[in-house]
């Protein structure tokens, strides 16, 4: 498995091996899925559509609807405006969305399709919505992508009125909608008025019903997209992620933000807690400091088998540090923080969780590739894996347990429906990793020193 | 009527797109004249399930090779999302002393940043072309180029000529923009030029036997290939290269020198068949070694080729043994699967094969229609003369290819060719799809998200054979689709032994208990039947 | 590991080995901390309860109060009546609970000391309750201890006023205050008013609050139990558990009852749902359709990794039949099913479940013990083990992976907060179960067929 | 002052439970006497951690021996609470071609039922036996009661003396009921009687050189036995036999032919350590391997017992490697645990070695006490004169020994004795855990729940070592407690190497971030913040 790697690190300037990212236009799909009635389009060959598609749907085992403006090499020659004009009328016949995100690929972008003058053109049938936003392949990531998106529905839809709307704006991140379910709950808890975009719940975890609705329940209303502009406030969870956003929604209609780490482990769901205490009059109720108790309970039982082992996490840029917050909390080394998506923004905010904990001896890496981190682990090994799918060539070269969080997981099930974010998100990582040590500790020790009790 | 239903399902386009489908979908018989249009464009906005000419080129023939360092010249996406995600199994292995690298776990790309767009991508490919040769001294380099490559202009083929100039090592160049065709098909053709020119007949390793044969266009799904490769062992047939599963540029450099060519996978590889057959003498058959009556039809077709008495003795051998092992297993599962229906839409050629192999259960075909065909995969070769090239298939490029001076042999006479074609062994020759379909039977070329949506609700077939994208969208109304792309991670499927695995999948499938809890029990039941409680 | 268990079954008359059961006293202990301000008390020799608080610790990683008679040579001899009487003063002085729940145990058994007799001739402070059951040791197990002690608070205190207070009296069944909360949300959920007994949430799976208390929150209150007698209906979890409960109520108070597998898998949990639904006028909610249509969704997606896969299942009788219906349910094989807890309702409970899948080839064993398992599983090998902790070396010796539920689970951590029941516990169920397998699939395979796409 | 803590604490009791505690509760020194009442009746209802008779016979000292068939004879819970939960390691192995068998991962049991205990379960116990020999060929079994055995009257000694009879297999029964003594102290001495009547001096296998030992109270909890083993045996010392860690029935019986015992446990094995002296001339030397200057004070002390001049190097030696290698993080792990406090309530004897471990680490020792330890392990053995048998101890059989004709030996003069104790080496001897503690600290024997609560409280110590039933009532306080019967699932913690791994859970268990998390910040901060919102 993966023999070819060799422990020797050389200095690589242009080859790409084994990425921890990939392009724009799948993060912009994405997110385009967590608005309701939404038809996510590919503007661009084809090929690209498959693709995310064929991810998206590995990852989340559910329907990923998108369609395409199948550039054929004319169109790359002239340019993709007829295309995409035949597109949106073709989509809004057959497939009546309410409104039609289109993103960009590498290939109109290189040919430089205008889409804001082709959209101002297009004839759009009334009450619908076409919108659309930039996702250059060739910058960023599948992370980057997910945000111009977002960013592209505010930058469309969301209106300031004038008359506050008395609501949160709430970010979720480049998360499951496991995630936005609990973000959900708490949110209720707090009795805080919110609107959350994108939001992804009722789509991509959907239930078994026997009928398939190519439009089913969930995502962010279009009337609550433009009733953003109205928020009081945006709460922007993963400052990599939702930043940008929630300055496009502060440019346009003057919604202050508060930019949070995602709510991972218990410092950063607490901070998440306190601003939607300082947002309500609420008291946290009993039933989530209860769960928060239950997780700091968990966090003690478990430390003699979590203290001072080294993980390496990967993914996307606010996945890996809030996974590394929990760690550091459960007395963990995070060891190798990657990222393959760019900017320095993770770099600096790794390294200052790793200053607040006064762990030394990590590596923190935007732009990486799991090549480089299976090196790293070649060269220093590692307790335990914390990743993707792709991780897991590394796990079984180097015999260490994986745990499977994040961004894509395609070699597993279930997983996109259960919150790792919140105390119950925590409990989950907390029973994974622990799980992960101890099922390598029964299955690596002696046959003298397997424990009955542990 | 099958017409009846394809004109519901079709009338609820528009006018411009019913035109243009009206000539993709066609009913099987009823007086329906047999003919069908293929690889032209898909309809901007209508959901399509094809990829691009990368997937075809990349993705699909080259990825394979093992031994081959695959770099993409673009962005990071197309890398990534061709990496590990097709089932091509793959490893390592020495032959008579050679080995051959298997890369197959690693994504190799210049992950191409916007200052590659502004000023040309060549300096970064050179670099990254320099650290591939540097960290894994691969027998080969291919380089693979996406969308913005050929817009910007970079010159991958100079860039190929450079590396073998610079280090020593093979390289070849494949233009296989996103763009360019209109699916997969395209890519197909441009990596089946590049192999001909570059690979094919560069080596000198004679076969060991009389009856050596390649595999072309089989991607060992699930290791489909080397199921195959055992059941032609066994006949003591020589397999000197397999097109391209499990296979390797250590094999495929002397594929020329082979007896005969075996063609699973019509569509992706008969350019390299036909222009084999031009320029080395070598006849091509086309097999199926999906299926159980086909597996036994490819094997003796093999055996009447090369004549050996002693060869087809051995080859009934094992059929005979072959099918013993698997009767027991074969009965059970027919006794779950007789009389159902399925439809089926996959790639090139998989919506033919797998009929024969449903067939084989008792399943009938209701419907099925290929993603990248063209017409002779439906009708049948005889086509060919008939298919006038469009805009988007000249511009991909078709070469043409002289008989080699010094490999070119032919095996067989007219003569005895045509006693093979008396014997029902048709060398050369594909026939298609159609021939053997059920009068009824609905063909949708390029089916996309709305006919399949349509034709499943109208047609109710108890399973449906397609890919990922289409799958939880089936499932989600409560029928039951299977990956043929990827055997949803299951496999071979190929041969006697994989028969019985795809038996033993698709009775799983059907008969698994979840499907009967769907419906809640409160569903059924009046939903009110409280006596008290419950204001609160 | 075990290398000493042949392959060869033997026909054992008297000798238990590896048991799969414990005695009485410890599941009437846990029941008693199911109740509010309860301090459980055994009447034997010390050894006993520091035996089993040592247990019902390491399962639920909590604190575990009881005290002992603390038998010596003499109580032995001459009767322990002196011993529970200095025993609940000084309980009373000094630790001051609502009620002490007196179980017996072989030894006072043995000598016979009639605990009806010596409670009523005790002298209890108003208000406070002092209730027994007899458990002994040498009888069922720490299920039936479970049950007789739940009996014991019925016996001692439900009481019908007449009066009904339109409720149910649920009976949770030898579950994990995971499993409990689970039932109260879908309680709620239904809008059912109820009274649960016993109910450890609250006091098993306690938050760290840097504050212990000795009679945390939870707990049944000991005026519910009193009006348990005005409950409408009695619904009885899990049959061998909680039947004999339900029919002690109905006999002291002429409550009906209706007993249900524990609901576990999707049927079971209908079937609950049901029983809910014909009670309060309420219809499913939403969120509880989703669930289980959610729950469907995972079923079908995980089956080609489930399907046909042998399991053997064993622990507590409810509890493995509950495992095995579900197991049935993603189309596995629970080719082995074994309690070491005697009565024949289990092996006819099971035979009906693999007579309704239609499954053959089987074996289902009530009053076995792990012995035998393994000697089955050296016989015909399984794919998969579900069960407690002392399945581990069997799991180790035949290399085949362990799923951990039920009772006792000693050897890994937060288990006990998670449910297994209802659609949710299904959820959590059809995780663990597809993973271990698909772990396994990845370890075990050759590396040229490790897959990234699964 | 600790006296005036102490009253505070015990005056909340009752006057009758504070005229019984009052006496096993003091203050070392401030002008108290150093006298202690120890091993007698818990109070019933003050909830004790203590255990009983059959946990400390079989559960403590039995439970290790590996190669013996261990049958419970009685309900199945004894059975199942003692089965692989004491963490006592073993493995089979060979020694000088001699197997010992390990059958750890087993539990025997006659799981008694309602007939059985009504008519005699005998019967049954003759059945379990047969079963046992049967499938296992156990080189011994061994047969111990539990409660309702002894009342019911069944002859487990009898069937001990059939099975020899009828299977030619060794059998020894050991009546441990649990109602027996007034904690495990009474299955120690249960045990320890049986073991010198019925193994030691059984076998006749000399050791193999001059300067061999038996360890005695070792039970290998965490694989402590097997570092001490390796400690010894890097010093040339033979370790014939361990009682009982790690230890068998092979190694048992030739136990008498070693030519020293070191004790480690000294509550649960001083009667075989006295017994053998008395037997066969055997010196005993309380030996102490936890702790780093207690690890090497023991091996020293072991030198001067035997004398030789290059055994004395050769430790020297060792004990200077083995420090050199902790240095490092040894002064690691003091700068992170010096001026921490701890108090401690275990067994017989951990409370006392492991404050000399603590005391490595710069931890202070601010309470101790001893869940099952006579007034000797507190104040000496001196004391052993003036301890008055009660009812509970007089029911404990107490069995004399008189020197074997055959094996009586002794090794040291009188005169070589006083030499050695001149040397700070007392032989036979224990001097309790009282003459090391500092001024103040508490004494609590038999430590029950609410003097746990009541004192943490006032003393605060950083951490509580303590067991599995206290573990979590301290840590729902904030406050770190560690298992010091189970080690937490880690070790080992004796030895030079043991004492590093012992610093680094300490560590670990005060500075894991947790801690810091059981406030939650809203309840730092005025609750009500917010300006709008929330009233839904």
């Amino acid at each position: 498995m993966l023999n070819y790697t060799p422990k020797e690190i050389c200095d690589r300037k242009a080859l790409r091996i084994n990425p921890a990212k990939t392009c724009q236009p799948v993060g912009a799909l994405y997110a385009a899925l967590g608005v309701h009635g939404c038809l996510p389009h590919s503007h661009g060959s084809q090929g690209c559509v498959a693709f995310h598609r064929m991810y998206l749907t590995r990852h989340f085992k559910d329907p990923v609807m998108a369609s395409s403006s199948s550039f054929t090499e004319g169109a790359s020659v002239f340019g993709g405006g007829s295309n995409l004009k035949t597109a949106t009328k073709n989509i809004f016949d057959l497939y009546d969305p309410e409104i039609i995100a289109v993103h960009t690929t590498c290939l109109s972008e290189t040919i430089g399709d205008d889409l804001n003058a082709l959209i101002t053109d297009m004839s759009i049938p009334e009450g619908k919505y076409v919108v659309h936003c930039n996702t250059p392949s060739y910058k960023g990531s599948h992370v980057t992508g997910f945000t111009n998106m977002v960013t592209g529905f505010i930058n469309y839809l969301a209106t300031k009125t004038g008359t506050s709307n008395e609501k949160v704006c709430l970010m979720p991140g480049f998360v499951n909608p496991g995630d936005m379910r609990e973000y959900k709950k708490l949110l209720n808890a707090m009795k805080v008025p919110f609107i959350m975009l994108p939001d992804t719940t009722g789509v991509l975890d959907g239930p078994m019903t026997g009928k398939y609705e190519m439009f089913p329940k969930g995502g962010t209303l279009i009337n609550d997209i433009k009733a953003l502009g109205d928020c009081k406030e945006t709460i922007a969870l993963g400052v990599q992620t939702s930043e940008a956003s929630a300055e496009a929604l502060k440019k346009k209609c003057s919604v202050p933000f508060k930019s949070l780490p995602l709510p991972m482990g218990v410092e950063a769901t607490d901070e998440f807690m306190l601003a939607l205490q300082a947002f309500s009059k609420e008291d946290v109720p009993a039933n989530i400091e209860e769960e928060r108790g239950q997780l700091v309970d968990m966090m003690i039982d478990i430390h003699p088998y979590t203290y001072g082992k080294k993980v390496a996490i990967y993914g996307d840029p606010d996945t890996v540090l809030g996974i590394a917050a929990f760690a550091l909390e459960l007395g963990m080394i995070p060891k190798y923080m990657l990222t393959g998506t760019p900017g320095n923004q993770f770099e600096s905010a790794g390294k200052a969780l790793l200053d607040k904990f006064g762990v030394e001896g990590c590596s923190v890496k935007a732009d990486g590739d799991l090549f480089l981190l299976h090196q790293w682990i070649k060269n220093e090994k590692v307790d335990l894996l914390i990743g993707g799918t792709h991780g897991k060539t590394i796990a079984r070269a180097e015999d260490i347990p994986l745990v499977r969080m994040g961004f894509p997981i395609i070699d597993r099930y279930i997983h996109s429906y259960m919150p790792l974010v919140g105390y119950k998100g925590a409990m989950r990582m907390a029973e994974l990793i622990a799980n992960a040590l101890m099922d390598y500790q029964d299955s690596h020790c002696e046959e003298k020193d397997l424990e009955v009790v542990m | 009527m099958a017409s009846d239903l394809r004109e519901k399902v079709l009338e609820k386009y528009s006018a411009r797109v019913y035109k243009n489908r009206k000539e993709h979908v066609i009913a099987i018989g009823e007086g329906n004249p047999d003919t069908i249009t293929a690889n032209t464009r898909a309809i901007p906005g209508i959901i399509t399930q094809r990829g691009c000419c990368y997937a075809g080129c990349k993705g699909v023939v080259l990825g394979p090779i093992k031994d081959a360092a695959i770099i993409v010249h673009g962005p990071i996406g197309c890398a990534f999302y061709a990496w590990g995600t097709r089932r091509h199994k793959a490893f390592a292995d020495e032959k008579d002393g050679e080995k051959a690298d298997c890369y197959l776990e690693y994504c190799f790309s210049t992950d191409m940043q916007e200052p590659d767009i502004v000023f040309g991508g060549e300096k970064k490919l050179k670099q990254a072309i320099t650290e591939v040769i540097d960290i894994f001294h691969p027998a080969i380099v291919l380089i693979c180029s996406t969308c913005p490559v050929g817009l910007i202009g970079d010159d991958i083929h100079a860039v190929a000529k450079w590396t073998e100039a610079e280090f020593g090592t093979k390289a070849i160049a494949f233009s296989c923009e996103g763009y360019k065709g209109v699916s997969q098909s395209a890519g197909h053709h441009i990596a089946n030029n590049q192999l001909i020119r570059y690979i094919i007949g560069t080596g000198d390793k004679e076969p060991k036997t009389q009856y050596s044969v390649n595999l072309l266009g089989e991607y060992n799904i699930g290791g489909d290939g080397w199921e195959v490769e055992r059941l032609l062992k066994r006949c003591g047939i020589e397999v000197v290269s397999v097109f391209t599963g499990g296979g390797s540029y250590r094999d495929l450099k002397n594929s020329h020198l082979a007896h005969l060519n075996l063609v699973q996978c019509h569509r992706s590889i008969n350019y390299v068949a036909e222009m084999m057959q031009d320029k080395y003498g070598i006849d091509w058959l086309k097999v199926n070694f999906v299926g159980i009556e086909s597996s036994a039809k490819s094997l003796r077709d093999i055996g009447e080729y090369f004549g050996d008495e002693e060869l087809k003795a051995r080859i009934e051998e094992v059929i005979a043994d072959e099918i013993a092992a698997i009767t027991d297993e074969l009965d059970y599962y027919k006794s779950k699967l007789k009389g159902k229906s399925a439809a089926l839409y996959v790639g090139g050629s998989r919506s033919h094969h797998y009929q024969l192999l449903l067939k084989d259960f008792g399943v009938r075909t209701v419907l099925a229609g290929y993603e990248f065909a063209h017409r002779d995969d439906y009708e049948g070769r005889e086509v060919i003369p008939d298919i006038k090239p469009d805009a988007d298939s000249k511009n991909i490029e078709s070469i043409e290819v002289e008989p080699d001076p010094k490999y070119y042999k032919v095996l067989l006479t007219q003569e005895q060719k045509e006693k093979l074609l008396e014997k029902g062994v048709a060398l050369n020759y594909y026939e298609g799809m159609f021939k053997g379909m059920e009068e009824g039977a609905i063909i949708t070329d390029d089916l996309n998200h709305f006919e399949t949506e349509e034709f499943l609700k109208v047609l109710k077939p108890d399973v449906f054979f397609s890919g990922i994208k289409d799958k939880f969208v089936t499932q989600k109304n409560g029928m039951l689709s299977r990956q043929l792309h990827s055997y949803d991670y299951s496999g071979p499927y190929a041969g006697f032994r994989g028969a019985i695995t795809f038996g033993h999948d698709l009775v799983m499938g059907l008969y698994t208990p979840a499907w009967s809890y769907i419906r809640a029990p409160w569903q059924k039941v009046p939903s009110i039947q409280g006596t008290l409680g419950g204001e609160a």
